[in-house]
């Protein structure tokens, strides 16, 4: 039985399969199927200093090997969460990333300190959410924006703090770069990219809110790519997600450079998806006689 | 038992309807025991990246089965659709509240548009006789599930936009002087507003049952908003948790989601 | 039977359906299956002015939805391309967009020279080629860049001019529209967006350029974000492309705000798509007694 | 005719000869009449992005009819590979230049690797008891079509990896002190680049039938290169219509793709 664990800014997931922000709630739906403990850890989905509504429906639509969503940030605000989601969550035995999301800096600030005083054990800072028309996405596209938000947030947030990046961007290195000088501990990434469907019978965009953030298998080369290219420009860890569907994607991603993996859209079609990837890279690694899963990280030979 | 679990189910028997719609009976073992009739099943589409809501017609747990109707409306439907005795679905389920029958000795009205009509036969059946079914459907050839609601004791009438069967119009047309304590729906957002209002008017309950494009289906994504008012205002409920089935009146209606065609009319 | 006639920067095209550079070669392959009259236009494998050898094996890869490839330009110059090829091009009746590509502005210039005394009928700048380490990409993904090249082309160029617009942006609408200002009579998008895979048992990239663009169904959502974005920003027509790979995609790009679409991947599954794409738009336009295909244009009904 | 063209082939006959590798005979229509050996088909895999190559095993005019030998490598060929007897192939073929036999009267050696066996079979047959099959395989099951070769008289020799059948080692082990006046060869890059030297040093002629990855398959994109010595210097060519079989003196053999393993042993 191979090792599992890794180490992703000090902190410890016990497997480095964990659920992506956005896909898996605060973790009590998914936990009819399985302990949470079998997760390596579980990223919440992205909460604001206060309660949001969310864009009008419908929210979804299937794409080709994706799918694309405009859920836009539906939380109960983070008091709610640390009150009412935290404590749960933290008894399941797996690692709590808070994911959080603002449309100032000075509002992702405040969410951090908020939970700098509570049991989470990492901080997602979203700077790169496609589906809020204040803030989201700009801050992420441009190093400026990322440098800024990302050393406010630095020096409000006690946690090891994780700067989740968008893929909407023409060199994901730069950026990536410009987290790292500001302060993060880890990056996590590809959000989503954007994309948009029509209805051609009625002429109308499928989602209300015209636009919306493709995800799934068919950004999982997008994804492969940017890790790969992000990991060459920096020395903090990554933490990869983009379409990882099976064990052997989870494999790719981290040789490309990821410390662990993020899935989220393969938990629609198979809710047991990441115990099956956990199982899949321990035999994996046992078949190669591989002693610790972290040995993968970045251990793509590039031409 | 889990509340809910995936599952391998292999179809039993296979039914065409009308021309586009087919009637499955699957081998569910104990999700069978579990479920009700409005709640709802999330079925894997090979190749797909995601499930297809199909409500559970009617659950048979001594049979260990369950029911599904499922009309061809677009890629995912059509492989369901062509998938044959033998052959299984890869189901998630049972997902969501179910209808209440509460008091069966009520007189019940159930009203049904198109394919919102299936989910409503495992509801009624307790009713019998006290049950009347409204139900609509493009034409002639469209009408599905007659003689199951008839079997079960309960009246049928029916409404076709033709005319081509039962008489021409609306299905809310069909009502009358009819009296009744409770109402049931099932059917395309214009229908069930309309049912809505009818049931505000004469004073009496009404539960219906929503569609919305649905990612997770057991409530964790958010996909599938619903605009619901409660205690505190006006909120985006989930039609796969918090629902399909809402008390009419927690729904909000008009909130510019009223922009699909009436469903058997696509 | 409708009018299937598109106009794009003053040229006919029989029909909206061409197809793209760099997956149709010159034409003669894909003569084979059908007279190429059956298309609009067909546009060429992108040309420089020098031969060109092109990028190591292994260039393809396949992807869920999708395939990178890395072929990198490989063509045999210019000179060649209008002495031997072109001409045999234009007696196939349909209309011939020369694609071209360079290092520097002067070498596009020079090549956009030659074609001006030939009988192209129109000139596809590809400054988005992400498989070329000089020039190609970062060409198009700057508005100083696009604005450089376009309007260093448009002097040299008498023929119509389409720039062909790379998807590896943050705010696509700001690189149409400074391709617009700088003199383009015409947008083509998307090109490729950048991906890369790995194979797990070697731990090499699949492509020995270890990057390659992906394209096909996969990208079919961002490219109709894409075009409607663009749509939005500039006057000038737009031709859309990425992911088609029936009339319904067809339909919904043109929805979007496309004027005619190219067609690439799908015909590796299918040499036919385009014919019965074509054929399938008719018939749309029949049942929705619709008279011109053109009418479809921009007509999305955004929320 | 077309010189080549899509068709979709109902499998007339399906069978297993190891663990991985399936024989599928298809009806072909006339495009068996104008395929050769060494030839290939692009085969449609449902719900992938690119066809597959699949070498024509052997063209039956005759019969109107095509043979495929299928190994099980990756998702692709395990869904071609799941068809059955009644199903279809969807081919687009005949594709690239075939084996050129040549004077049948001359002393030809065929040199296979696992799954590059089957393109010989045709080149093989016109040239009967001329001919001496050195093939190569993983162990003793994995062993394919030396029954084929035997029925059309030719000699065959084995080798594999693990000893478990005919000779321990590399097929070019096998050919001792045997003449030949001609070489034809499929298999691992490695093991056709020992041929071609081979052939060298004998001053032979040698057709060796080269594999890359491909998305048109007819010559179009140039996805499909492979270094190649022409009159002009080094250049790129086109796997899928300059070869697949190419004289082995064009081909460029150190150019840094020799970085996959023999397939036999994948
Ligand atoms: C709770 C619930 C119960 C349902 N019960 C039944 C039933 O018993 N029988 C039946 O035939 N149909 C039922 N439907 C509708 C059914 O889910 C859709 O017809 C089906 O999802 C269409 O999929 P498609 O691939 O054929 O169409 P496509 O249009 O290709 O689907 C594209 C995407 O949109 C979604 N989608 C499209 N239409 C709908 C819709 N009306 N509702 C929700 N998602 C949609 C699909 O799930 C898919 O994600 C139900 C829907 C819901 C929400
Ligand atoms: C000219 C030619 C003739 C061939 N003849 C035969 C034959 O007769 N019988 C047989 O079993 N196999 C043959 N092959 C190999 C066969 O094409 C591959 O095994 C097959 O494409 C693998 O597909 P997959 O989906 O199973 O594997 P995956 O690895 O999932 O495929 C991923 C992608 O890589 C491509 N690919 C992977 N391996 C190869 C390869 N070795 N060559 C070319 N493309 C590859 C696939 O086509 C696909 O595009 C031939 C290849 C070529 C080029
Ligand atoms: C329905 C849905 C909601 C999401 N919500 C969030 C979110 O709140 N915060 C965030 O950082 N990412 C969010 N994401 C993005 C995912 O966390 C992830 O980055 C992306 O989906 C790519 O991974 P996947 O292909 O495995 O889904 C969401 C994704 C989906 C599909
Ligand atoms: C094999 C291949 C080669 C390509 N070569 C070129 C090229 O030379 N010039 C260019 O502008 N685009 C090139 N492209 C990009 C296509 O023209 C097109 O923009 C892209 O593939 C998206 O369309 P599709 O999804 O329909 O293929 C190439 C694409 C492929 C797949
Ligand atoms: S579909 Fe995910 S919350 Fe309803
Ligand atoms: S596969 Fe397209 S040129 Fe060979």
């Amino acid at each position: 039985m191979a090792n599992l664990k890794v180490r992703v800014a000090g902190v410890e997931f016990r497997n480095p399969v964990i659920a992506a922000s956005g896909t898996f709630g605060f973790g009590r739906e998914f936990s009819e199927f399985y302990p949470l403990s079998a997760l390596g850890g579980v990223s919440c989905k992205g909460i604001t200093l206060r309660e949001r509504p969310g864009n009008p429906p419908p929210r979804i639509a299937e794409t080709p090997g994706g799918m694309l969503n405009s859920v836009g940030l539906q939380n109960p605000g983070v008091d709610h969460f640390i009150e009412e989601d935290l404590p749960w969550l933290k008894r399941q035995g797996t690692a709590v990333i808070a994911n959080i999301a603002g449309s100032t800096p000075e509002d992702y600030c405040r969410v951090a300190e908020k939970l700098s005083d509570t049991a989470v054990d990492m901080v997602e800072l979203n700077i790169s959410c496609p589906n809020v028309k204040q803030g989201g996405m700009q801050f992420g596209t441009t190093c400026a924006g990322v440098e800024t938000v990302t050393a406010a947030v630095r020096r409000h947030c006690s946690k090891p703090l994780m700067v989740k990046l968008s893929p909407n961007v023409s060199d994901i290195g730069e950026i990536a770069a410009a987290a790292e000088s500001a302060g993060a501990d880890a990056l996590s990434l590809i959000n989503t990219l954007t994309g948009m469907r029509i209805d051609i019978r009625t002429r109308r965009p499928v989602l209300r809110n015209n636009t919306g953030g493709l995800s799934g298998p068919a950004v999982f080369p997008v994804a492969v790519r940017m890790v790969w290219q992000a990991y060459r420009r920096v020395k903090i860890p990554i933490v990869g997600m983009g379409g990882v569907s099976g064990w052997r994607d989870a494999a790719e991603l981290m040789l490309a450079g990821a410390a662990a993996v993020q899935i989220g859209t393969v938990l629609f079609s198979d809710p047991y998806a990441p115990v099956k990837i956990a199982d899949g890279l321990n035999q994996y690694l046992d078949e190669n006689k591989i002693k610790n899963v972290s040995e993968l990280t970045g251990k793509v030979q590039a031409w | 038992m889990k509340q809910y679990d995936t599952r391998r189910c292999a179809i039993r028997r296979k039914r065409r309807l009308t021309g586009d719609v087919f009637d499955f009976t699957v081998d569910a073992g104990d999700l069978a025991g579990i479920s009700r009739a409005g709640q709802f099943a999330q079925i894997y589409v090979p190749g797909k990246t995601l499930r297809r809501p199909i409500s559970i017609c009617e659950a048979d747990p001594e049979n260990r089965a369950l029911r599904f109707v499922i009309q061809v409306r677009g890629e995912g439907t059509a492989v369901l659709a062509g998938l044959e005795e033998g052959d299984s679905f890869d189901l998630l389920a049972p997902l969501g509240t179910g209808f209440e029958p509460g008091d069966t000795s009520r007189r019940a009205l159930f009203v049904g548009g198109g394919i919102g009509v299936p989910p409503l036969l495992g509801a009624a059946k307790p009713f019998g006789g006290n049950a009347v079914l409204a139900a609509g459907f493009r034409s002639g050839d469209a009408v599905i599930l007659k003689e199951d609601f008839e079997a079960a004791g309960c009246e049928v009438r029916i409404a076709t936009d033709d005319g081509s069967f039962g008489r021409r119009g609306l299905v809310t047309e069909l009502l009358g002087a009819t009296e009744f304590d409770v109402i049931f729906a099932c059917g395309p957002r214009p229908m069930l507003r309309a049912v809505s209002r009818l049931a505000d008017e004469r004073g009496v309950p009404c539960q219906v049952s929503l569609e919305e494009r649905m990612a997770c289906g057991v409530g964790a994504c958010l996909g599938c908003a619903v605009r619901l008012r409660g205690a505190a205002g006006e909120f985006y409920g989930r039609v796969c948790r918090d629902g399909p089935v809402f008390d009419s009146r927690s729904v909000v209606w008009e909130n510019g989601t009223e922009r699909r065609a009436a469903s058997w009319q696509t």
